[in-house]
């Protein structure tokens, strides 16, 4: 019979307790360091930026990986990791020459075969990628700096395709990483960029710690945007992920953190009136809320049905009930997002209408028979929630029969992808929104017309494919605008997607912190801590 | 030891009172000696009569009003407004029916179920320990995370909410049920009517069916108190009931950014939760002390 | 009052005079004790006796200020502890007092006594508590109290829990713990009715000892007036709170002098048995064959611990017959009833019914015999279903075997008249019932099955002394008049005596000797038998007026 | 006694599978499809597909469960479908914040409970009474999340007395340690407390009752030891227990208090898991908090021959 006393008792689990807790390993940084403590705005599950599109994984790829062109503030690719480059008169052939002084975190030198099987890579996975190697008959190296691509026919979009900003960045890896199957994720994270990732401080879900790559070269351009001198000016970047908003804004306003990259916009009015906070907005194209129907399945299979829906569709009212403040908001009916060169008001009538009467009046034009429209509403996602319910509101003003169902966003992500009946787990509309830069050109998935490889909701129009087809190939920037504005039309005129407006995240930071980037891509290089 | 002569019983023979029955108490001397059952039940009269006919008399909890957002209480709307601009006050009324119905489908179900399997887990030898160890295995798993992993794998209807809450809680009713059942069964007026032939069923029914009723009753009330807290819970994690429904989980979880800026879309919900919780479990209680003090020891 | 009391009162450790105690309201009655006086004075031992609710325990835990003030209240009167007054003193000044002082042993030693502390703990914190001892010196004088109690091996003992300990070890215990610092008063309450016989004996001889050595005054409460025919100088008689006779010991027992107490003693069963008429042997009722009952099995982790609760059982009863079972706790004569009623499985033998052996049926096959074999239980308060009326439980059995209600409710009212009760009460609930009332009930509710066999097992035993009477008089009478075959299953050789006509003696699962109830009490042949009847209290004396 | 403890830790066996066998069944008859999750916004039919077939979620389902405990015999808990990690990584990295957070908060609670509820007890029907009844009723019925939002804003913004948010490891300092973990423990404690001085009252209520405590006091024992030495040490086996059962409650209040603190602990290791449908993750860590929840009950039986003496194995 075993018998403990009390004391033999409370010595045992004194022994026990650091034992248990001496499995887990912390590191804590030097204390010269200047740490940026930064909360994210989603957490970082993926380290793989191009077998996932999740912006938070790009923010993660551009503070680790570089690339070969960046756009600069306009909008306009700019060479970051190449010195220079050359197009043949024929338009066919691209010569890329690598800067010098380029290292990989591990201190090997980036060559062209690193760039070429990471670009390779790339093509597999994104939608302008699969586009543009569609056009490429070869990629290879012409020495260990020089990058050579040849293409079967012109293609207008190549420097817009590599130096793409936002998801799918084409961001270079070495080569053995880049040889990973692009449908599984890498799992080793070296990469080129101003900051090195650390692995073993990596809390999935909660933390995720970036160091200085002390080798790197920054071009000598002042940043702007993607494009320009990449400058390291903090030691540690660290991300701390918080899933309560008003927690987040408390560890703020306390100074226990620095900088909250994305409040929820209600939270402005009170981070505003703080002492030593500033909130900006530091992305100029911001977001475009989206509001997309089933395109195969009745009653939204009829384009004037849809258009009928888009007609009710009135962007103050999403603007002012899902993000409030107008401050953070505008009305935009354009595809592109305003304030972009591809801005246009062509065939916008529709979506202006904004009139209950008027869409219920095209409704019974239609003939809408009465079929049920299923939403799908992300709970969890507030903005979209809160689209979802004023949609459903207005459809049912202008005398939809309107099913809500709520479910988290990885239901309704699974569930977008059935394209069965709705009786057997189909859908007719959900609510999204697309980043500003995602939606910049007619080459976004968003604005697909083929439905086989189309985005969610899958509308058929060859006329829609055929512009879009022939902006891919269109040279000049004229011509690109007129291209542009055709394949807004036709979108307008399917009744493609509702817009519900562009609005604006803006960002909230302590007031030592300094050297933001405008820009749609959180960046964190040039930023410093005072 | 069975055969070994006692006493009727010290304390009785001490106050020299013949021992009172649990089974007739005298409802104005019930309320007299516990003043919470009465104030409690009070307030839960008022919450349920709220439940049923406020919202006759309130605005429209679901209608949206962009422009009146987040506006603090007034004359208008006495408790404010939401971030859509809905009226907290109606909200609020409408999700005391949402409260009270998911607490009391909850607890029905929970002791209707768990009365039936802690019956025949206590009744019928062979069963009984295959079901404990599935009432072990189902109570090992903590209460919530099971409720958040049914709804969010099943999709978040009242039903799955309902079902979801219910599970976790039936191993304490089955477990409450299964010792009443082991305590009288070996009751002599039990082995009196085994002995003069009366059939199975009927002995559960009769004889022991009974004494599982004041403690279930009030086993029902905390479950009651619980599952709506649970609800609570569940909605402020985002998975809960649907969130068009205005439940007061539902309605905190969505004040939850706006926590600082405009308290009143949590501190009104959750002060009606409060009180409704307080006024169930002071009812349970008074209960527990009015039909047996002992139950509580085996809750 | 009486002449001497005054000259008394120099002498007197305790001195109650005029003590008036009140129940809270909602009671059956104002006081739970009423103008009580008497006097226990150094060296004597004062039984106060009384049936339940008689007072005589609230007047006990009124001298050791052990009752709840707020719902017994002292209204009037005076406690005097060795010419101190009690019921003025603070709580701070009456703990000082019991332990020291006075000191209280109770019924039950496994309760009393704290499950989780060492028993030589126990009695050492009474030292603790009252004297500036030593933890040595605690724990020499605990070894000296031990061996004053007789107990073996006492430096073993110490470090025992109250659960290693037997019943009567641990009641030498208690009282160890209570004359440990030698207090002037012992108060023990009903301390040997939770014992079986042999010990009880023991326990009385050794309080009687112990008194004398140490001069103790004791108020010796009891309902039991065999013990008190062993052990009391005086007899404080109590009914209703209030004091009804009291007086030398002798004096009560021979010739009782209130009409209460008369037919208290006339109610004391004796230990010799009436005469009794033949029996016609060649009716068997019931017959009983190498029935064996082992509890404990084989499990597939647990090493068998088995108990033989039953071994080699053989009885038969005939019809028209009682047949008394007697032993002490964990002789296995509940067993053999509950066997016989089919309540529990026996692991072997048979049990013959009518012809029929019943001893291996399953549930289905069983049920028409169920009705042949009645039984009625010890506890009155736990054998009727409260929630149901008396009416229900006595027709469900009938009406298990296909009479129709009426039919059964017209038999109920019948047998409500034959056990003493009126019909109209059917509708009525347990609760509105006293126990003895209630017993009857439950045979009504056991002969509504017409039954070839009854089996009592211990159905008096829970019973006040008066109404133990009648209901042992009811069982004569209905086993007369349905011609039954009774079993009757007791642990107290009076009441065996006066209601069997033949007698099986069990001893640890085994029956020791069986005969004529005349022949094994005139001469019992196996020594246990004749140490159960040796320990008998009050085996010598004859209650009440001889002549009555 | 240690035949016993054999005997018990076989008997978690069944239960165990149980568990295993519930989440696993549960997991696998839900609607949502991680593949789909995975494959996130551009992903077409085929590229959800092949996903299926490389998480092995197109195998039958039996074929999909004996896999599953094959590999958990072995310890391996799987890879998290989303971070690309070994579960049993993840948790290690969360282990330590819940642990602290629920020990503190056990200890805590012990503390405070239990002296209050046995006051409470021994003042029975007091004003003391009411009010440890008033407490442990309320505080089943507050929501953690909102106490929690109440206690930052009061103590952490209006105060400035304690930060807001976030874990500090015990070996970092023991100062920002206790720092850290005092609003967490505070609100994980209040549920905790209205239980078990709840129970602890009811308990030494009824061991107040028992004929020993009568002997005590009979002895002249001072009240104040009554109920130390007698009463709360054989009440002891309830109280414990119920401890022991509610740390099912306590691990529902650290999915919540976790969040609310933004504490990296397990509790919120398992709700995104939940919300993400990452299975491994989800299945590793029920059944740890089931293995956890069920080892510590079983040490709890096995103390309670320590309380009392008359229970052997």
């Amino acid at each position: 019979m075993l018998r403990w006393t009390k004391r033999q008792f409370l010595t045992a689990a004194a022994i026990m307790l650091p034992l248990s807790m001496g499995a887990v390993q912390t590191a804590t940084p030097a204390a010269a360091e200047s740490v940026l403590r930064v909360i994210p705005h989603a957490d970082l599950k993926n380290l793989d930026p191009i077998w996932t599109t999740a912006y938070i994984s790009r923010n993660h790829g551009y503070l680790i990986y570089d690339t070969l062109f960046a756009m600069d503030e306009s909008f306009t690719p700019q060479p970051q990791m190449v010195d220079s480059w050359e197009v043949s008169d024929d338009k066919l052939t691209w010569t890329f020459k690598l800067r010098d002084g380029l290292k990989w975190h591990d201190g090997a030198d980036v060559t062209a075969e690193d760039c070429i099987a990471s670009l390779d890579r790339w093509g597999k996975r994104d939608g302008m990628g699969q586009q543009l190697f569609a056009s490429i008959e070869s990629l290879t190296a012409g020495d260990s700096k020089t990058i050579v691509m040849k293409l079967k026919e012109p293609y207008g979009l190549v420097l817009e395709s590599i130096g793409k900003i936002s998801s799918n960045v084409p961001f270079m890896m070495p080569k053995r990483i880049a040889e990973t199957d692009p449908f599984k994720q890498i799992e080793e994270y070296v990469g080129s960029g101003p900051f090195m990732f650390q692995k073993d401080e990596w809390v999935p879900g909660s933390k995720v710690v970036y160091v200085k790559f002390n080798d790197y070269v920054p071009r000598s351009e002042p940043p702007s945007a993607a494009a320009g001198g990449k400058v390291a000016k903090v030691d540690r970047v660290e991300w701390t992920y918080f899933p309560d908003q008003t927690t987040a804004m408390n560890a703020l306003i306390n100074d226990e953190v620095d900088y909250f990259e994305s409040p929820a916009n209600d939270l402005m009015q009170l981070l505003e009136n703080q002492e030593g906070i500033t909130v900006e907005i530091n992305d100029p194209l911001g977001n475009i809320g989206f509001a997309r129907f089933n395109h195969l399945l009745p009653p939204f299979d009829n384009a004037d049905v849809r258009r009928a829906a888009i007609m009710a569709m009135k962007q103050e009212d999403y603007m002012a009930g899902a993000v409030g403040d107008q401050k953070f908001w505008k009305t935009c009916y354009s595809v592109y997002p305003c304030a972009t060169p591809l801005e246009n008001s062509v065939g916008s009538e529709v979506m202006k209408t904004g009139d209950i009467e008027k869409a219920a009046a095209a409704l019974k034009t239609a003939g809408y028979d009465g079929t049920p429209v299923v939403i799908m509403q992300p709970t969890d996602i507030p903005l979209l929630s809160a689209f979802s319910l004023i949609t459903a509101e207005k459809l049912r003003k202008i005398g939809m029969t309107v099913e809500v169902q709520a479910m988290d966003w990885s239901t309704l992500t699974s569930r977008r992808a059935k394209r069965d009946p709705v009786a057997d787990g189909g859908w007719n509309m959900f609510h999204t929104w697309w980043i500003g830069a995602d939606v910049i050109n007619p080459m976004s998935i968003a604005f697909s017309g083929n439905p086989d490889k189309g985005w969610f909701g899958w509308p058929s129009d060859t006329e829609l494919e055929a512009q879009r087809a022939a902006f891919a190939k269109a040279t000049g920037v004229e011509e690109q605008k007129k291209i542009a504005a055709k394949v807004q039309e036709r979108l307008w005129s399917i009744g493609a997607s509702g817009e519900l407006g562009q609005f604006f995240v803006p960002v909230a930071y302590r007031s030592n912190v300094k050297g933001l980037i405008k820009s749609p891509v959180q960046f964190f290089w040039n930023m410093s801590v005072e | 030891m069975t055969d070994t002569p006692t006493s009727s019983g010290k304390t009785d023979e001490l106050l020299a009172v013949p021992p009172s029955s649990a089974s007739d108490p005298n409802l104005a001397v019930l309320l007299w000696r516990h003043p919470s059952i009465f104030w409690g039940g009070i307030l839960l009269s008022i919450m349920v009569l709220i439940a049923i006919f406020g919202p006759l008399f309130t605005g429209d909890p679901i209608e949206l009003n962009p422009i009146k957002r987040l506006k603090p209480p007034s004359g208008e709307s006495w408790f404010g407004t939401d971030y859509l601009g809905r009226d907290t006050f109606a909200r609020v009324i409408y999700g005391a029916r949402v409260s009270l119905v998911v607490g009391l489908a909850v607890s029905i179900i929970a002791v209707s179920i768990g009365l039936v399997v802690g019956m025949v887990s206590g009744y019928i030898r062979a069963l009984d320990a295959v079901i404990m160890r599935v009432m072990d295995g189902l109570m090992s798993i903590p209460g919530i995370l099971l409720a958040i992993a049914l709804i969010s794998l099943s999709g978040a209807t009242m039903m799955t909410v309902v079902t979801a809450i219910m599970i976790p809680e039936i191993p304490r009713v089955v477990r409450l049920v299964r010792s009443v059942v082991l305590s009288v069964r070996e009751e002599p007026y039990v082995e009196a009517a085994i002995a003069s032939g009366t059939k199975l069923h009927l002995v559960l029914i009769r004889h022991i069916l009974p004494n599982t009723i004041a403690p279930l009753i009030v086993l029902a009330t905390y479950i009651c108190g619980s599952a709506m807290l649970t609800e609570s819970i569940l909605g402020f994690i985002g998975a809960g009931i649907p969130p068009e429904i205005p439940s007061w989980g539902n309605i905190m979880s969505e004040g939850r950014t706006y926590f600082q800026l405009s308290p009143w879309i949590i501190f009104y919900p959750g002060i009606a939760l409060a009180i409704t919780v307080l006024a169930v479990n002071v009812v349970g209680d008074g209960l527990r002390d009015t039909l047996d003090p002992r139950i509580a020891r085996k809750m | 009052m009486s002449r001497d009391d005054a000259k008394r009162t120099d002498t007197s450790v305790l001195s109650i005079r005029g003590l008036t105690v009140r129940l809270p309201e909602g009671a059956d009655r104002d006081f739970a004790v009423e103008d009580v006086s008497f006097e226990v004075g150094a060296g004597e031992i004062v039984c106060v006796v009384g049936e339940s609710g008689s007072g005589k325990s609230v007047t006990a835990h009124t001298v050791m200020g052990l009752i709840p003030r707020k719902d017994l209240t002292p209204v009037a009167g005076e406690v005097l502890l060795q010419g101190d007054e009690l019921l003025t003193k603070s709580e701070t000044q009456l703990r000082a007092l019991r332990g020291e002082r006075m000191a209280m042993i109770f019924q039950e030693p496994m309760t009393a006594l704290n499950p989780v502390m060492k028993v030589g703990d126990q009695i050492a914190e009474m030292l603790e508590i009252h004297s500036p001892m030593s933890a040595q010196e605690r724990n020499t004088r605990v070894l000296e109290v031990m061996q004053d109690v007789n107990l073996p091996e006492p430096e073993q003992l110490f470090h025992s829990y109250p659960h290693q300990l037997s019943g009567g070890q641990r009641q030498r215990i208690m009282i160890a713990m209570a004359l440990a610092l030698e207090p002037g008063l012992l108060i023990a309450d009903e301390p040997t009715t939770a014992l079986d016989v042999t010990t009880q004996a023991q326990i009385l001889e050794l309080i009687k000892d112990i008194q004398r050595r140490h001069g103790t005054g004791v108020m010796f409460i009891t309902h039991d007036f065999g013990v008190v025919a062993e052990i009391a100088d005086r007899v404080i008689v109590m009914q209703h709170g209030k004091v009804v006779e009291q007086g030398a010991a002798a004096e009560v027992i021979g010739s009782p002098q209130h009409p209460y107490t008369r037919m208290l003693m006339a109610s004391v069963p004796s230990l010799t048995p009436p005469a009794r008429e033949a029996v016609d042997v060649e009716r068997p009722a019931l017959t009983a064959r190498n029935l064996n009952k082992t509890y404990g099995s084989l499990g597939w982790f647990k090493r068998g611990r088995e108990v033989h609760a039953a071994q080699n059982v053989e009885l038969v009863v005939h019809r028209g017959e009682t047949l008394g079972v007697v032993g002490e706790s964990g002789s296995g004569k509940s067993t053999v009833a509950r066997c016989i009623v089919r309540l529990i499985d026996p692991t072997a033998g048979e049990i013959m019914i009518a012809g029929n052996n019943i001893a291996g049926l399953g549930e289905r096959a069983l049920r028409p015999y169920r009705r042949d074999v009645q039984i009625v239980f010890q506890d009155p308060y736990r054998s009727l279903n409260p929630r149901r009326t008396v009416g229900q439980s006595i027709v469900e059995g009938p009406m298990n075997f296909g009479l129709t209600k009426q039919d059964a409710i017209v038999r109920a009212r019948d047998l409500m008249n034959v056990v003493g009760l009126s019909p109209d009460a059917l509708e009525r609930f347990p609760h509105q019932f006293s126990g003895g009332q209630r017993q009857r009930i439950c045979i009504a509710r056991a002969l509504a099955m017409e039954p070839k066999v009854l089996i009592a097992d211990e159905a008096v035993s829970a019973l006040d002394v008066s109404v133990q009477a009648q209901v042992l008089e009811l069982l004569d009478d209905v086993r007369q008049r349905f011609d039954l075959a009774m079993l009757f299953i007791t642990h107290d050789l009076r009441v065996a005596a006066q209601v069997c006509d033949r007698i099986m003696v069990m001893q640890r699962g085994v029956v020791v000797e069986q005969g004529r109830t005349a022949e094994v009490y005139a001469s019992p042949s196996h020594a246990y038998t004749k140490s159960l009847l040796a320990a008998a209290p009050g085996r010598n004396t004859t209650f009440g007026a001889a002549a009555e | 006694m240690i035949g016993y403890i054999f005997r018990r830790i076989l008997a978690t066996v069944p239960v165990m599978g149980v568990v295993a066998l519930f989440v696993f069944l549960m997991l696998r008859l839900s609607p949502g499809d991680p593949a789909a999750v995975i494959a996130g916004d551009y992903a077409t039919a085929e590229d959800i597909i092949r996903i299926r077939e490389q998480l092995g979620l197109n195998e039958p389902i039996v074929v999909q469960f004996v896999t599953w405990i094959g590999s958990l015999l072995q310890g391996d808990l799987g890879i998290s479908i989303f971070t690309n990690l070994p579960v049993t990584t993840l948790i290690g990295q969360r282990l330590e914040p819940t642990i602290s957070l629920t020990l503190t908060t056990i200890i805590f609670t012990v503390v405070v409970a239990v002296p209050l509820g046995t006051l409470a007890a021994w003042k029975s029907g007091s004003l003391i009474d009411r009010f440890v009844m008033l407490f442990s009723v309320g505080g089943f019925s507050v929501p953690v999340f909102v106490l929690g939002y109440i206690m930052i804003y009061v103590i952490s913004m209006e105060l400035r007395w304690l930060p807001v948010q976030g874990y500090k490891s015990i070996f970092d300092g023991v100062w920002p340690f206790v720092r850290h973990i005092i609003l967490p423990t505070l609100t994980l404690s209040v549920i905790f407390i209205a239980l078990v001085s709840r129970m602890t009252r009811a308990s030494v209520m009824e061991v107040l009752q028992e004929d020993y405590v009568r002997t005590a006091r009979a002895k002249g024992q001072s009240e104040l030891k009554v109920l130390l030495r007698h009463a709360l040490r054989n009440a002891a086996v309830p109280i414990v227990t119920v401890i022991g059962l509610g740390i099912a409650l306590l691990i529902g209040g650290v999915v919540v208090t976790e969040s609310v603190y933004n504490i990296p602990g397990l509790g919120r290791l398992v709700l995104d898991a939940i919300l993400k449908r990452d299975y491994p993750i989800i299945q590793g860590l029920i059944l740890l908090f089931s293995f956890v929840y069920i080892l510590i009950n079983l040490l709890i039986d096995l103390s309670y021959c320590f309380f009392d003496p008359r229970i052997r194995y």
